[in-house]
């Protein structure tokens, strides 16, 4: 029996793994960083708000309506006299449950709809596009305004409609993530081994798409915020007592020339809010893909 | 199952690795055409298109035997390679292994099957997944056809880690931390967890390094020997051909022009296109008078392959029968075919200059 | 003609450092054909961009001295590098597929070209392009030539690119790598035209290629890089016969032959090509050679002449160097 | 061409056929009716009569023809919440608001889009690029519109009382809801802009073209820019109908009357009538503009262009 020679170049010693070199990118961001410690502390805040706030959301102080900031109410209060950083706390609350749920349960939707497409081509994709072509033809935001419309408003309704209307972007990039990865040689090598389809799809590729699919739930997060606030500031959305952003936003316009902090306020948190989630989330894309920034530096 | 190191696995000597000629051959590829649509040119208004990749091939594979598929790009060797397993749906035609047409198998038994027919990629990176460990990669085969009790199965990734002369504790990390060769041996590793009789070999060595190339053959050959395969070389590199196969089929657009043992072959090719490819790979030596004559023009496109001899266009042989009938494969020698209405011509007047003495 | 002079190129990565090209000490005459051979990461394709000062970014040249006909390319101003770029060196690609414009016909290509470098009018560039398409072997170049890239195959692409390259006569050609992508008998193709062109026109050709075979037909004189570094240089006929580097020998083994017979073992070079992150002195090759001794680890050897000795055996007729510090002796090995 | 054209103007068709089915179910599976919202039930056999004249009382299949056939002769009807106008003339009262504001967004933001991305790529890797790439444009995508409304009407509104805080009727009055609506198109486009750009910077034959001795200017507009900026015109057509549209929200900030500000009006009041005709029109438009921007890619770029589009 020959001898089989062994290739002698020494095994580099254990590299960082993949998440874990996307972590040190990522912690190399200092825009990121900062980003994700502001995102944290928000989602603290909204978990921990009867803790922090200085009173309940729906205290009032009708003697104190509208009045500016002072010792006994920070931000200042509203025209029922509601403490706004106590509104703005507790507006934590609902605008990130929904900020985060409605695009959990688009990517919930819309994921397996377009690994589908993606992985089966043909007829299912024939099918997928055209439903892709059908919701493309009304912004996200329209189709999200007639639900909300038509069958009311909750938090609850807000987070299924907002959901409902964002699948359409969880579908696209997992069909396209799919068809990438789908002739790739590792696959072919898993078929050729014998791995079942499924074992395919789900051990095999969603690893290796699950990344950009984490980032585009980050970078949706803004997106949400920016709708559902913006009904709650048409007055479509959270309706009152509940404190929520876009509620604040809506309360305060009428009062801009008397009192400027009822729309400051609000509009600061919605800007830190929706400002962090996209830098975090550009922040983490760049941390897995180097690429996207330093584009083709070969 | 005994284990592929065992000792039970009879051990195959060199002198006996000589194929020798069984009933029934292993695998047997029976009038196998793949065509498939794509999109024209223009990605808007393109129409779909037929490429012939795989147009009406025939060979069959012995025990222990390995057959080199030969011929540029486009011209349906890697096609053929995956729809001998079934990695690509024929069109029509058969693929019977062990007597068995895989073609027609039902879908679980054909994945049963997958076992025992293998295959080892062009791209050694590219064909492991990099998120999961060598370990894994080389473990799945097991999990997946359900081979060893689990307990024993890391010692089993160990034993074929060894085999492929990788160190144990590379079962640990990921693929990217290692170099070309070593991938291939990793996909070589895995290719052999599930015991197979048979392995297609796509291009194994042709994104290596020349001395990387080199190892990376020795270890096929030794394990060939060792294991009693049967290989399907697939490859363009002439030169790695003659020192890997027993026999040698020669593609050109889908159809084999010329199909022989390694040693008729290499004396003496028949087909000019075979003359051709000879004739066109670069020596390493310096002195002998190669290469006078250049082969005109390029490969025609498959969606639209010549009539008659697909090589007419290009042929310096060619008469007007060319263009009209094809040639189909007929005996020149002993075990030695070939699709070529004035072959014997071609041995005379040698229209490449060619000459093959070592 | 072009003088290489201690040149080093470097690549800034991620952590720490990649050295591309360690010290390169090159001289090509006029109308000479170089061969530089080498695997991947030696260091070669880095080389020849750098000629032209074209390594590409993050890399520099970090030390070293370029001249091309006496004039110092390192420090040569924007203006006259450029008319050292296609006007007196021209450039063939690794991958035709993707060196043309693919949005400007092909006709447009050559006359920036020409404009730039020989000063010609719209007319008389039209008539030169066909002139250098047909003698490039491009069918119909009249109407080819008002066409675009992507409605030529990969070999007529090569075709038009060599073309391109010879457009304003320059007087040294470097193709890197110019067949790798195309199949065997378009390589044919494409390197006979490479020599009909050059010998026709007599230029300096700098040829990079990993095929010895390649550099066996189609050079007169060889480098051998590894690892940043040439570790053997010697006319073609001279390094084929006395292979001097224990190196080269290996690479020489390893290739298999087509003429040979099948003998089921393959001569190997244990190891893989290192990337080379730190430049520490000794051998590159130290550690998958088997002639290693203490010293090869720890001092680099200097690429010397192979000098007569007293014996008068094994020696080169012409310049054949060496950087080993225990070369195959000729005779050595048969 | 003509028969590729007209195939893509078929699906289209069918796929707003569809759309408007289902836009039209989902109305009518709601529970209430358009009317059931004032504040006094009407009686019994008034509301029989509006159900009537407005065709209500017949089943909902029958409604949809009624309805298709009426909008196959140009009239989408009368709209339930102003019975003394049409839909056709709400939507040409309301619609000239948005058309403005979008025109002006789209010229703004497309020039500038272009502009700002191609400084970005060509200063690639510079404090130019990280500035403008990685603050500007991810803040001008992430911020709201109305955000960006309310802090410019606190600013050049309320305090320095440059310009009117909202309303609709004097020249000054676009100029914020411009700025506004402005900011996100301009970022997504500059964004798009240095990708396509940066991806050809180090293309093959840029680097061929350098090596025959062009100018980097050169290389610049005829290599870089001219490939990059081609494939951006995939982008820019299916972004116009949202544009031109107008933004709910920005109509809302600033008091216009747009066509946003009656779609939040009519999706509140059920208005039927209004709701399908501005979803057609929404729909129509992006159709529209989506087949046109692939057919001009198409003509543009020579990549992608068949020898047979000619013929």
């Amino acid at each position: 029996m020959t001898a089989i020679t062994v290739d002698t170049k020494p095994i580099t010693a254990a590299t960082p793994g993949f998440w874990r070199t996307a972590w040190r990118r990522f912690r190399r961001n200092k825009l990121a960083l900062v980003s994700g410690i502001v995102v944290v502390l928000i989602l603290l805040t909204a978990i921990l708000a009867p803790l922090i706030a200085p009173q309940g959301y729906q205290v009032q102080d009708l003697a104190n309506s509208l009045a500016g900031p002072s010792r006994g109410h920070l931000l200042g209060t509203d025209r029922l006299g509601r403490d706004l950083l106590s509104r703005a706390i507790y507006g934590a609350r609902t605008s990130m449950l929904v900020a985060i749920g409605a695009p959990l349960l688009g990517a919930v939707i819309g994921i397996p709809i377009g690994i589908l497409a993606g992985w089966y081509g043909r007829a299912v994709d024939f099918v997928a596009l055209r439903l892709f072509e059908i919701f493309t033809m009304v912004p996200q935001i329209l189709v999200a305004l007639l639900l909300i419309a038509l069958f009311g408003n909750s938090v609850g309704k807000l987070i299924l409609f907002l959901g409902i209307s964002s699948w359409l972007g969880f579908a696209r990039l997992a069909r396209a993530q799919y068809i990438s990865l789908r002739n790739r040689d590792f696959v072919l090598a898993a078929q050729a081994v014998g791995v079942p389809t499924w074992r395919i799809l789900i051990i095999h590729l969603l690893p290796s798409a699950v990344g950009p699919l984490i980032i585009f739930l980050v970078q949706e997060i803004p997106a949400t915020i920016f709708a559902s606030a913006g009904f709650s500031f048409l007055g479509l959305g959270v309706q009152d007592p509940l404190a929520d952003w876009g509620k604040m936003l809506n309360d305060g316009t009428q009062y801009l020339s008397i009192d400027l902090w009822t729309v400051m306020v609000p509009t600061v948190c919605i800007a830190l809010a929706t400002l962090a989630f996209s830098f975090c989330g550009d922040g983490m894309r760049d941390a897995i893909d180097p690429s996207s920034r330093q584009s083709a530096s070969r | 199952m005994g284990g592929l190191v065992d000792q039970s696995v009879p051990d195959v000597s060199a002198e006996a690795a000589v194929p020798t000629r069984a009933t029934t051959p292993m695998l047997e590829v029976k009038d196998l055409v793949v065509h498939y649509e794509t999109r024209g040119p223009g990605a808007l208004f393109g129409r779909s298109q037929t490429v012939h990749a795989v147009d009406g091939i025939d060979f069959a594979l012995q025990t222990n035997e390995t057959l080199a598929l030969v011929g540029e790009s486009g011209c349906g060797k890697s096609t053929t390679g995956r729809a001998a397993l079934m990695l690509e749906r024929p069109t029509s035609g058969q693929v019977r292994f062990e007597g068995q047409d895989l073609a027609t198998l039902p879908r679980r038994q054909l994945t049963a099957m997958r076992r025992h027919l293998q295959m080892v990629f062009q791209d050694p990176i590219g064909s492991l997944n990099a998120r999961h460990t060598v370990g894994y990669a080389i473990a799945e085969p097991l999990l997946v056809h359900n081979l060893r009790p689990r307990g024993q199965r890391a010692d089993r990734v160990t034993e074929l880690l060894e085999l492929v002369g990788l160190p144990a504790d590379a079962a640990d990390r990921y693929p990217y931390e290692f170099s070309g060769g070593q991938c291939q041996r990793i996909g070589i590793a895995r290719a052999l967890a599930a015991e197979p009789q048979f392995i297609v070999l796509d291009e194994p060595v042709s994104a290596l390094d020349v001395s990387i190339q080199a190892q990376i053959l020795q270890l096929l050959t030794d394990l060939q020997t060792r294991l009693g395969l049967s290989y399907l070389f697939i490859a363009h590199d002439l030169a790695v051909v003659g020192q890997m196969s027993d026999r040698v089929a020669v593609m050109y657009l889908g159809q084999i022009v010329e199909i022989a043992a390694r040693d008729s072959l290499y004396t003496g090719p028949m087909h000019p296109y075979t003359q051709a490819l000879f004739s066109a790979v670069p020596e390493p030596s310096v002195g002998a008078d190669r290469q006078t004559v250049v082969v005109s023009g390029e490969v025609p496109s498959p969606v639209d392959p010549p009539a008659g001899c697909r090589f007419h266009t290009r042929c310096p042989m060619a008469q007007e029968v060319c263009a009209v009938e094809p040639p189909t494969l007929r005996d020149v020698g002993s075990d030695h075919q070939v699709a070529c209405h004035f072959a014997e011509d071609a041995v005379q007047a040698n229209p490449f200059g060619l000459h093959l003495e070592g | 003609m072009l003088e290489i002079d201690d040149l080093r190129v470097s690549f800034p990565l991620e952590r720490g450092m990649l050295y591309a090209v360690r010290g390169l000490d090159l001289t090509v005459r006029a109308g000479e054909r170089l061969g530089v051979v080498g695997e991947s990461g030696s260091g070669k394709s880095v080389s020849a961009a750098a000629i032209a000062r074209m390594v590409p970014a993050p890399g520099r040249i970090s030390s070293g001295h370029i001249r091309f006909d006496g004039s110092d390319v390192i420090g040569l101003p924007e203006r006259d590098l450029r008319r050292l770029r296609g006007g007196q060196i021209g450039m063939i690609p690794q991958s035709p597929q993707t060196s043309m414009n693919p949005v400007i016909t092909i006709e447009a290509h050559f006359q920036e070209a020409l404009a730039l470098h020989l000063g010609l009018s719209k007319a008389q560039s039209s008539d030169r392009t066909i002139e250098l398409l047909r003698s490039v072997g491009i069918p119909d170049p009249g109407s080819r030539m008002r066409g675009y890239q992507h409605q030529l195959s990969g070999g007529m692409r090569q075709r038009v690119m060599i073309a391109l390259a010879i457009a304003c006569e320059p007087r040294l050609l470097i193709a890197d790598e110019p067949t790798t992508a195309l199949d065997v008998t378009i390589q044919a193709q494409i390197l006979e035209l490479f020599d009909r062109l050059v010998a026709e026109s007599d230029l300096a050709s700098i040829l990079i290629t990993h095929n010895l075979g390649i550099v066996a037909g189609h050079c007169d004189r060889v480098v051998v890089m590894y690892a940043g570094k040439v570790m053997e240089t010697a006319t073609v006929a001279e390094l084929f016969a006395r292979p001097s580097h224990p190196y080269t020998l290996g690479l020489l083994r390893c290739v298999p032959r087509l003429t040979a017979a099948r003998t089921r073992t393959f001569a190997t070079i244990p190891g893989s090509p290192p990337r080379v992150t730190e430049d520490a002195p000794g051998c590159p090759f130290a550690p998958r050679c088997d002639r290693v001794t203490a010293q090869c680890r720890t001092e680099t050897p200097e690429l010397l002449r192979i000098g007569a000795r007293a014996d008068g055996s094994g020696f080169a007729s012409g310049e054949h160097s060496v950087a080993c510090w225990h070369p195959v002796e000729f005779g050595e090995v048969a | 061409m003509v028969a590729y054209l007209a195939k893509r103007f078929l699906t289209l068709i069918c796929v707003m056929l569809v759309m408007t089915m289902v836009v039209f179910a989902l109305m009518h599976a709601v529970p209430g009716g358009p009317f059931d919202q004032t504040q006094q039930p009407l009686p019994k056999p008034a509301m029989e009569n509006i159900m009537r004249k407005y065709g209500l009382d017949q089943p909902i299949w029958r409604q949809y023809l009624n309805w298709l056939w009426a909008v196959l002769h140009g009239d989408f009807g009368t709209p339930f919440s102003q019975p003394t106008m049409t839909v056709t003339g709400l939507i040409a009262q309301a619609w000239p608001a948005t058309l403005i504001i979008g025109a002006w967004t789209i010229g703004i933001s497309y020039i500038g889009g272009v502009v700002l991305g191609c400084i970005a790529a060509l200063k690639h890797n510079t404090w130019v690029d990280r500035i403008l790439t990685s603050t500007v444009s991810t803040a001008g995508i992430a911020l709201p519109n109305y955000v960006v409304g309310f802090v410019l009407i606190t600013v050049f509104g309320v305090r320095l009382g440059w310009l009117p805080v909202g309303g609709w009727g004097q020249p000054q009055d676009v100029i914020l809801p411009v700025v506004a609506f402005s900011l996100y198109p301009l970022a997504l486009m500059a964004r798009y802009t240095r990708a396509t750009t940066l991806e050809v910077t180090y293309a093959d034959y840029v680097r061929m073209g350098r090596a025959r001795g062009l100018s980097e200017r050169r290389l610049t507009f005829r290599y870089v820019l001219r490939t990059a900026l081609i494939p951006l015109i995939t982008i820019m057509g299916p972004n116009i109908p949202n544009i031109l549209t107008g933004s709910i929200f920005i109509e809302a900030t600033f008091a216009v009357p747009g066509l946003g500000s009656y779609f939040t009006t009519a999706s509140l009041h059920r208005d039927y009538p209004l709701i399908l005709a501005l979803v057609l029109i929404v729909a129509a438009l992006w159709g529209t503009c989506y087949i046109l921007s692939d057919v001009a890619y198409t003509v543009l770029d020579p990549r992608v262009r068949l020898e047979g589009l000619s013929r």
